[in-house]
């Protein structure tokens, strides 16, 4: 993969329990190979997942944080990844104020039978991690030093 | 109404054999409101020997004119050409490949973004000016007339590259042939290939195929074929007496440009749209046009 | 707490990618972990065993199994652990396989990975409470949507078993697509004569209830407890009243409605019966072609209708049905064959659908079983078949096999050898696919008995020649160009997903695929069960299949129904929220985003006002978790703590790896 | 009328059927306002209203859920009044609003700075000035000097929601365009020196919460997460990060809420600028869903709501 440093980074998932969690497993099923930095904690819905999963995840050291639930009007819930959508999309545009790079979080919909785009989004999320580099976070290395380690 | 500019695209053929193509297109832009810069320094395509031999190189012949394109700050490039058409629009999706895309760039060694949008001179007036504004321009109908509509193979293939009209039974052509006036019916071998570019290599090939093309216009009882494509035209026009004698024919079907028939009905002479350029002469097709158009004055 | 970690190697499906025997030791030194180990396949009953012994000798309290996806085995290991004496959710798994071995490249990345997954899980379980399910009532009744053949062996079942049954149908018979097939095949049966008394025995079982000429508005509840809108569509005729004589149709002046019975290739009166063994047989008038809905005036039937049974004002009716399970048999629509714009379909009449066809060749269809050119009513001396038309065809979107068409083209082929003597018939294929029982003989018997041509090849393009039509194509067998005349050209067109499918997945929570086509919860084992509780599916729905595999799944559904109502009691999912009262404020923003309005208010002792969770109600997505600002609200086994405790033990873990 | 005389009317009027009056009196000193609770007709005369008023009394009105209340609001203040009456936090029958137009409160780190650590002994005001004698002679400054940053680009300056209004109502004098002065320029730093930015500025946080305690809309009170075990969402480490979570938890938490009245900020023993964090959120929200918290008692906050289609959020391309 270009520009992919061969270290693993820190990269979490929040992902729901019927669509994204299963789409992880068919692409899984189907053997199609991603880079193995991602984490995933599964998690009914992604109306379940509170915005400050994510920032806790950051605060904790987290070089990438990604979330996906199923696509809108396909929520198992009916309706907890329209809440998400809002939810998350503020977030999005929030952290980069508070200095976490916009490439850092993503959130996106993939379904149960979504394996090849699973695979995708995997590929995609973490190269765009790596070409971030790890991630300094607040209180490592004095204030006047921010940067990328 | 202010004219809308596109960078312009006109591909080798329209200086070489297309002549009649290109007076037409430039006159019917013109008249519809259509300002057609041309691109400078643009060049060759890379069309079908490049693609088979590089796909790379190919996309990268292409990127250099959307490069150049994209430096006249105009939102669309514009092409008579489907085979110019097929060569641009395929490195413009190169393009959206960031790999290839620093390939591209460092081939041509221009800034390219890939991003200037690429349409047929038929998509440019079948959509952007529309058939509501095309009829009201009509000065002269082409009534009584009966056109084959012939779009070739590549003008609306692949789908998913051309994203215009539907690949199998395109419309458009009828459509602009019905809004001039003029018949248009059915026209099963519409997307039909003629032999295309292999007219100096294999001429059998387009011997057969362009014999089933014009076999198909006369079964359908056509005055002329219309096509939007030079090699249609040197196919259909110009070899028409190498396929007459291949399959034992005494045919003389006249083969018009789109660009042509419109021009015609915008008011245009059939010598300003240089229809005694071609090598099967329109003379019936003209004759009949003006008996019926003094029968329609009567 | 002690919690016992069991790795799972699955044979070299996780072995062969991940060092298990390194991940089992890495998670000995884990915080509560007191006890683990890696075993072949720790699904099997000797793995099984080995945590229930380690769940007695270690006294373990909650157990990690790293090893498939939890949707996958959650639930046998819970089973296995409750034997052993333990609260099945003191459980949790760490998908090491789908997740992790199946997918990266690297054995070393791999196993810190599955490492790094399992410490996530220990930290899970060393937050998860003990959890008990309740018992609820269940609502013996079930609702099943489509009359085809599937759905009517499913009502059945049903009924048979001692269920009441609602049936609901969208068109005004029972029957389906059943009912428009002249043959089946292999056995080249009479269609209607096989199906004719099953839609008999649904409109006579004292327990099925029908409801035709109706659909879903909304369904709402959860397994044992649903309820459905259904709207009564107005038929314009009282059903009550009318006794189906036809003389309605005789009278109708307006003779050139669309006949949806016989798809389009005839036309019928704006008031019909479909067709004569319609049940029930009642008329119903089609306002976009009655004249006294397009003009104003007319009332012709309702002047000779003996029984006066037709009424210009009638207007839906929406009725509401309690009952404990749904069985989803809506069936399959066809491709829109204007798509198929090189074979002229529907710009030529003569080339019509393989179901056009089969109306056709139908003894009480338009042309009384003659097969005719509906361009100029000759019969036809060649006709061609053309399968796979918008099937296994990437560039239309489907790639996949529509399954039934290779057999009903060698019927109908071998139907118009019977009907039409001396007829010369093609077939262009692509794979001749006849995996079922008899059906490879039967396509044989079309060949080698019938004499029918089979082209192993794709047709480019079909196109007017004269009267007829070339059909120009490809033979692969001989590498040759193909071009044949014919009077008449059947497509053997794609099956698709039912029109309206996916606004009705997206009533009943059920998913569907990238096509339309309703999901199964496992492609191998659970084939009729949808991921949502006490939804099940038959029939084509679910993807293409024939007559035999949808009965086969409506039988299936229905067993399923059977067993599910065999308690007269459900244990409830204790998974759901639960409200800490003490900590809860009372503002009820769980309240305003619950999608199932499961929260309703409950007054403390002391007056303040709470949230409460109505258990049955809940359906445990979280939702309400994360949108309390205290935290009071917490959903069970998948509280904030947990999941704080997981991101936490994977920044343990990344702190140690650098 | 001069506006006190206003607001005592209306309260001798009103007093009788309420429990209290939320108003403010004189502090400690001159310079010092405090919130002050107005039981009996005795107390009436001991309210005040001039530039220190600088409280948002409407905290006080959740806890008072249940008693019928009166209560002295500015513009902004009564905006917290419509967002509680937004989430049903508050009765509006069971409050009597006194509205005040409002020319701006003073940020009381500049008057300390103007009165330098001297001993006050009076304090006066015009429109445009502010006077106070101080033990070493009298300072004299432009109102405009000292008024609170928020009230600078005060955008509400009449209640929107009011029984009796004391005063003469008027419109906003200050450009719309200024409040997100401060959040653009944030914007204009690059991402690492944003964060060097909230890492010289939090790394000063105390986790006192008097941000939270002074905000209006944080009802949670002795139940906020913060403070919570379960939830558990941060440790008691004294770390930059824990600092960082707990202002974005707050922010969060108050996304679609926030009605800008700047407590916590003006809270903040240790003067950090943290109400940008809420400005920035709200003008995201402003921007998503052309929402703005506190203006129209029936709208619902956008984050407890949806629509099946959003127009406005473009989603990542993959």
């Amino acid at each position: 993969m270009p520009g992919m440093e061969a270290k693993e980074l820190r990269v979490v998932g929040f992902l729901c329990n019927w669509c994204s969690y299963g789409g992880a497993d068919t692409a899984g099923v189907s053997r199609f190979k991603q880079p193995t930095d991602l984490r995933i904690i599964r998690v009914p819905c992604s109306g379940r997942v509170d915005p400050l999963f994510v920032v806790k995840a950051f605060m904790e050291g987290a070089d990438g944080v990604l979330v996906s639930g199923c696509h809108p009007r396909d929520c198992h819930y009916a309706e907890g990844n329209f809440y998400a959508r809002r939810r998350l999309e503020v977030l999005k545009r929030f952290l980069p104020f508070m200095g976490i790079d916009p490439g850092r979080f993503a959130y996106t919909w993939v379904s149960a039978s979504e394996g090849a785009r699973w695979q995708h989004v995997v590929t995609d999320f973490t190269a765009q991690v790596h070409a971030l580099g790890s991630r300094r976070t607040f209180g490592e290395g004095g204030a006047g030093n921010a940067g990328t380690r | 109404m202010k004219a809308k500019r596109y960078a312009y695209y006109p591909g080798c053929s329209q200086h070489g054999t297309a002549a009649e193509y290109e007076v037409s297109a430039r006159a019917v832009a013109d008249k519809l409101g259509i300002t057609l810069v041309e691109v400078e320094d643009w060049s060759c395509c890379g069309s079908t020997p490049a693609h088979t031999v590089d796909h790379v190189l190919y996309g990268a012949l292409a990127a250099r004119n959307l490069a150049l394109a994209e430096q006249m700050k105009l939102d669309t490039m514009v092409t008579p050409c489907p085979s110019c058409l097929i060569a641009l629009k395929s490195a413009r999706v190169m393009a959206q490949d960031k790999e290839h895309l620093q390939e591209l760039r460092e081939l041509i060694d221009l800034p390219l973004k890939g991003t200037i949008e690429v349409k047929s001179l038929l998509q440019v007036i079948f959509e952007d000016i529309g058939l509501e504004a095309l009829t009201a321009k009509v000065k002269q109908p082409l009534t009584g007339l009966t056109f084959a509509p012939y779009y070739g193979c590549i003008l609306t293939r692949p789908p998913q590259l051309a994203q215009f009209d539907d690949a199998e039974n395109p419309v458009s052509m009828d459509k602009i042939i019905a809004a001039v006036g003029a018949n248009a019916p059915d026209f099963p071998f519409k997307t039909e290939c003629c032999g295309a570019a292999f007219g100096l290599a294999k001429r059998q090939i387009v011997q057969t195929l362009s014999a089933k093309v014009l076999a198909a216009a006369e079964a359908i009882a056509a005055d002329a074929i219309v096509v939007a494509c030079p090699l249609c035209h040197q196919n259909l026009d110009l070899r028409q007496e190498q396929v007459n004698a291949f399959r034992g024919a005494r045919s003389r079907m006249p083969v018009w440009y789109i660009t042509q028939v419109v021009g015609l009905a915008l008011g245009f002479s059939p010598h300003e749209m240089g229809l005694d350029k071609h090598a099967v002469a329109s003379d019936a097709i003209l004759a009949k046009w003006e008996t019926h158009l003094k029968e329609h004055a009567q | 707490m002690r919690i016992g970690v069991f790795v799972c190697h699955c044979g070299t499906n996780i072995g062969g990618m991940v060092d298990s025997h390194q991940v089992a030791e890495a998670a000995k030194q884990f915080p509560h972990v007191v006890y683990a180990t890696d075993y072949l396949y720790t699904c099997s009953e000797p793995g099984q065993l080995q945590i229930q012994t380690a769940i007695k000798e270690q006294s373990l309290d909650g157990v990690v199994v790293a090893a498939c996806s939890p949707r996958m085995h959650e639930n046998t290991f819970r089973r296995t652990i409750e034997r052993a004496g333990l609260n099945r959710y003191m459980f949790d798994m760490a998908n090491i396989r789908e997740h992790c071995s199946w997918i990266g490249e690297d054995k070393e990345a791999n196993t810190r990975k599955a490492t790094e997954l399992v410490r996530m899980a220990v930290a899970k379980v060393a937050n998860h409470a003990h959890l008990h399910s309740s018992l609820f009532d269940v609502n013996k009744r079930v609702l099943v949507l489509g009359g085809g053949v599937a759905g009517m062996q499913a009502a059945l079942d049903c009924a048979d078993g001692g269920l009441d049954v609602i049936l609901v149908e969208k068109k005004t018979s029972v029957g389906g697509r059943m009912a428009q097939l002249d043959k089946t095949f292999p056995t080249v049966d009479c269609s209607i004569c096989i199906l004719g008394p099953k839609m008999v025995d649904v409109a006579q079982h004292d327990k099925i209830k029908l409801y035709t000429y109706a659909e879903i508005d909304e369904i709402k509840g959860y397994v044992g407890n649903y309820t459905a809108k259904i709207r009564k569509k107005a038929p314009y005729v009282d059903w009550t009243k009318c006794t189906g004589c036809g003389l309605c149709m005789e009278k109708c002046p307006s003779k050139q409605s669309f006949d949806y019975h016989n798809e389009g290739i005839a036309v019928t009166t704006a008031i019909n019966i479909p067709f004569p063994q319609a049940i029930p047989k009642k008329a119903k008038i089609d306002p976009a072609y009655c004249r006294q809905f397009t003009k104003g005036k007319c009332g012709v039937c309702a002047k000779v209708c003996p029984v006066k049974a037709i009424n210009y004002e009638m207007e839906d009716e929406i009725v509401t049905e309690e009952v404990g399970a749904i069985i989803v048999a809506t069936g399959y629509g066809l491709l829109d064959i204007g798509e198929l714009g090189e074979y002229g379909a529907g710009r030529y009449p003569d080339v019509i659908t393989g179901i056009q066809y089969e109306r056709m060749l139908n003894a009480s269809g338009p042309t009384q079983g003659h097969v005719q050119r509906p361009s100029d009513g000759e019969e036809p001396k060649r006709v061609v078949f053309i399968s796979c038309a918008g099937s296994r065809d990437a560039s239309l979107g489907r790639p996949y096999c529509s399954n039934f068409c290779c057999m009903y083209i060698a019927k109908q082929a071998i139907l118009t050898k019977d009907h039409v003597p001396g007829v010369e018939v093609y077939v262009f294929y692509i794979d001749i696919r006849s995996p079922g029982k008899g059906y490879e003989e039967f396509t044989r018997r079309a060949q080698e008995e019938y004499g029918v041509q089979y082209i192993r090849g794709r047709v480019s393009r079909v196109f007017p020649q004269g009267k007829r039509m070339m059909v120009k194509g490809v033979d692969t067998l001989l590498g040759a160009q193909m071009e044949i005349e014919a009077d008449l050209v059947v497509l053997g067109t794609a099956a698709t997903a039912a029109p309206g499918a996916q606004e009705l997945a997206e009533k009943l929570r059920i998913s569907y695929d990238g096509y339309g086509f309703y999901m199964e919860s496992h492609p191998k084992l659970r084939p009729v069960e949808t991921n949502t509780s006490g939804v099940f599916l038959a029939g084509a729905c679910q993807g293409p299949k024939d007559i035999p595999a949808s009965v086969g799944q409506g039988s299936a559904a229905a067993s399923k129904v059977l067993a599910l109502f065999s308690k007269d009691q459900l244990a409830s999912d204790p998974q759901i929220a639960l409200v800490n009262e003490r900590r809860c404020i009372g503002c009820f923003k769980c309240q305003d985003t619950c999608p199932f309005g499961a929260i309703e208010e409950r007054e403390l002792r002391d007056g303040q006002k709470v949230a409460h969770v109505i258990e049955t109600v809940c359906q445990g997505c979280g939702l309400c978790t994360s949108t309390c600002p205290p935290g009071a609200i917490q959903l069970q086994q998948c509280t904030d703590n947990q999941i704080i405790a997981e991101v936490e033990a994977l920044c343990q873990a990344w702190k140690q790896r650098s | 009328m001069p506006v006190l005389a206003d607001i005592k009317e209306a309260i001798t009027r009103e007093l009788e059927g309420l429990a209290l009056v939320i108003g403010w009196g004189q502090g400690y000193d001159p310079v010092h306002a405090v919130p002050f609770f107005c039981r009996s007709s005795a107390d009436i005369d001991r309210l005040i209203w001039n530039p220190l008023c600088v409280h948002n009394l409407v905290s006080y009105l959740p806890k008072l859920k249940g008693k019928k209340v009166g209560i002295l609001c500015k513009g902004c203040d009564s905006r917290s009044i419509v967002q509680l009456l937004q989430e049903k936090l508050i009765k509006r029958e069971e409050i009597v609003i006194i509205g005040i137009p409002c020319r701006g409160v003073v940020d009381m780190n500049k008057i300390q700075a103007l009165i330098n650590g001297k001993e006050v002994i009076d304090c006066s005001f015009t429109d445009k000035t502010i006077t106070i004698k101080t033990s070493e002679g009298k300072q004299e400054a432009s109102l405009d000097d000292v008024l609170a940053a928020k009230c600078l680009v005060c955008q509400y300056p009449t209640p929107i929601i009011f029984d009796h209004l004391a005063g003469a109502a008027f419109s906003a004098q200050r450009p719309a365009a200024a409040v997100d002065a401060e959040v653009k320029e944030i914007e204009g730093l690059d991402i690492p020196a944003r964060l060097a930015h909230w890492e010289r500025e939090l790394d000063r946080c105390i986790r006192c919460y008097a941000c939270r305690n002074a905000c209006p809309l944080c009802v949670c009170r002795d139940h906020c997460a913060a403070d919570a075990r379960d939830p558990h969402w941060f440790s008691q480490r004294t770390g930059v990060n824990e600092k960082v979570m707990w202002q974005i938890m707050h922010a969060l938490h108050l996304a679609g809420r926030c009605t800008d009245c700047g407590e916590c900020e003006r809270a903040c023993p240790m003067n950090i600028p943290i109400q940008r964090i809420r400005r920035k959120i709200n003008k995201e929200i402003k921007e998503l869903f052309a929402y703005e918290a506190g203006v129209n008692p029936a709208d619902t906050p956008p984050l407890y709501t949806f629509k099946v289609e959003e127009p406005t959020i473009k989603e990542s391309e993959w």
